[in-house]
């Protein structure tokens, strides 16, 4: 039991649940949320992974996720614009 | 603390599951939010202070104000309540049968591959006294690895840009004035200490977690504040300033790589004496950049402009 | 055992004692308004239970000043978003599958 | 004794979290689900300080700082545009 540990099971969870939300969902919100679970699990992963030095975690998989969230984060933003544009296309042109 | 471990990454799997499976769009949305507080909790346990912060101000902040401010952007006739769950058809059975089966693969790889030393990370820490930081990770993102966030910024900027391109245009004055006079107090009450504690965490980033990141996620959340309350909106004109500041971040770091090149004979290394006003300088002004991004992909404006009360 | 950590051990117990009751008030109470109610109050109260036992062991002024300023602006965010929720709950028109553009 | 006092308050609040899904989960109305972001909120920010002391890692008082700021502006983005008129 203590050799399992919960982070790696809730990382593969997650990277599970993005992969079958992102099939399933059919509104682009939901598999713009999808995909950012799947990214989720993806860091926890990375951390896991990161915790394996001898002396203190590995900075660089800790680097490399906290560029990852910022990259994410602006990839969605930039998904929820094309959402909000594809939701009301007759608004164009009325400025 | 095991147990609290277990309970912290049942409640993850919890509100994924949760995510995909809710019937209505806001429900999706709220477990989302949820999962990304419950992340940050788990950033802390795993020894990553640093992303608990990045993740408190970015992933579950800001990211949540964006979904939100999404979801009532949205026409009520284009969400129909979806019941997604594996019985539901077969599409549904065979993804979840993936799933299933890509998560017994990662927990099995995440829990059978050998502990073996990493040597960037091992490098990275033991070159620690040379660069200029005493922080391990700032150090990564400025120092050993400036390339990732050099294209990290640009990232950020191609994603604002794209965003700018496919805005709806904006009709001026129609934002809707707050009715209360409490929110507009609370941004006036909590601006200076949000101010302090971004510039703070944007100068601590050189020894303890913090950085230009977090720092600047949190600017751009006193921005975010602003907008929010009526004190600052969004404008479709912006002036040559905001283009500068927006890509400071970039040219600071770019300049100080490129200028540096005769003294060290490679991009982006920084000679001993210069190092640590260099990180300083650099941080400031990528963080300057990133909560302009970051503000200006919540407005969804290419400018911005003060309210009349 | 120092009589600093026993008065901090019973402050953080009094503070989830609270916490508790905030969320027992979220889960029991019957409509919107009364759930506010619960949490703004109890789970603010409990909070600054366990900011003064943790500002206790912490035995530095500089993380007690911040321990206060955490739950200062806690308290003010906190009483904020309840009357922005309750006025949102007031207008009601609350559903969540249909958002008012 | 300090110790295990923290360790039971960090499970008691976990604990109450997750309890506090089932609003997520059970709703019924969208301000329901707003107010378990709020409660998630106030009692992440009560563990962060718990753990900030029982890890000994003063960086967290910074992260609930930062809780704090964020929880504020999910409520305030949550009922943008819905205020009525004065």
């Amino acid at each position: 039991m203590s050799g399992i540990d919960p982070f790696a099971l809730a990382a593969a969870g997650l990277m599970a649940f993005g992969l079958y939300g992102f099939c399933v969902c059919r509104h682009p919100l939901r598999r713009l949320l999808a995909i950012n679970l799947v990214g989720n699990g993806v860091f926890l992963a990375l951390i896991l992974i990161a915790r394996r030095l001898p002396d203190g975690p590995d900075p660089v998989p800790h680097a490399m996720v906290l560029t990852g969230i910022v990259i994410a984060v602006s990839a969605t933003a930039f998904g929820l614009a094309l959402i909000r544009r594809q939701a009301r296309p007759e608004d164009d042109g009325n400025d | 603390m095991m147990l609290l471990d277990g309970v912290l990454a049942l409640l993850l799997l919890l509100l994924a599951g949760r995510c995909v499976t809710a019937a209505s769009l806001l429900q999706a949305i709220v477990a989302f939010i949820v999962l990304g507080l419950l992340l940050a909790l788990s950033w802390v346990r795993l020894q990553a202070p640093d992303l608990a912060l990045a993740e408190a101000a970015i992933g579950a902040g800001l990211l949540g104000v964006l979904l939100l401010g999404t979801w009532r952007h949205l026409p009520a006739s284009g969400i129909h309540h979806e019941f997604p769950w594996p019985w539901h058809g077969m599409k549904q059975a065979v993804s979840a049968l993936g799933g299933l089966a890509l998560a017994v693969m990662l927990a099995l790889a995440l829990h059978e591959t050998a502990p073996e030393p990493a040597a960037a990370g091992e490098t990275a820490l033991a070159q620690l006294d040379a660069a200029g930081v005493k922080q391990p990770v700032t150090a990564v993102l400025l120092n050993f690895r400036a390339y990732d966030t050099l294209l990290e910024m640009g990232v950020l900027l191609m994603a604002l840009i794209g965003a700018l391109i496919v805005r709806r245009p904006l009709q001026d004055g129609s934002r809707i004035a707050p009715a209360t006079l409490l929110s507009p107090s609370l941004a006036r009450l909590f601006l200076p200490p949000i101010l302090l504690i971004g510039l703070y965490l944007v100068w601590a980033g050189a020894y303890s977690p913090g950085g230009a990141f977090q720092g600047g996620a949190v600017l751009a959340g006193a921005g975010v504040m602003l907008a929010l309350t009526g004190l600052l909106r969004g404008a479709s004109v912006d002036g040559l300033w905001l283009r500068g500041l927006l890509a400071l971040g970039a040219i600071v770091f770019t300049t100080a790589g490129v200028l540096l090149v005769p003294v060290t004979g490679h991009f982006m290394a920084y000679p001993d004496g210069l190092v640590t006003p260099l990180m300083v300088l650099i941080e400031f002004s990528l963080a300057i950049s990133i909560a302009l991004s970051l503000l200006l992909l919540f407005t969804g404006t290419p400018g911005l402009a003060r309210s009349r009360p | 055992m120092t009589l600093a950590s026993i008065t901090a051990s019973v402050l953080i117990v009094v503070g989830t004692a609270f916490y508790i009751a905030g969320t027992v008030g979220l889960l029991r109470f019957p409509d919107i308004h009364s759930r506010l109610h619960a949490l703004t109050k109890a789970d603010n109260t409990g909070l600054g239970f366990l900011a003064l036992g943790v500002a206790l062991l912490s035995g530095s002024p500089r993380l007690a000043v911040l321990i206060a300023l955490v739950w200062l602006l806690a308290l003010i965010a906190a009483s904020v978003a309840c009357h922005l929720i309750a006025r949102y709950a007031l207008d009601g028109t609350d559903s969540d599958s249909e958002p008012r553009a | 004794m300090i110790v295990l006092v923290l360790d039971a308050a960090c499970l008691a609040l976990i604990l109450l979290l997750g309890l506090g899904l089932v609003r997520v989960i059970a709703g019924p109305a969208a301000a329901d689900r707003i107010l378990a972001i709020q409660l998630s909120g106030t009692t992440t920010v009560g563990l962060l300080l718990l753990l900030a002391i029982r890890l000994e890692q003063p960086a967290l008082i910074h992260a609930a700082l930062v809780f704090v700021l964020f929880a504020a502006l999910l409520a305030l983005g949550f009922v943008y545009g819905t205020e009525r008129k004065p």
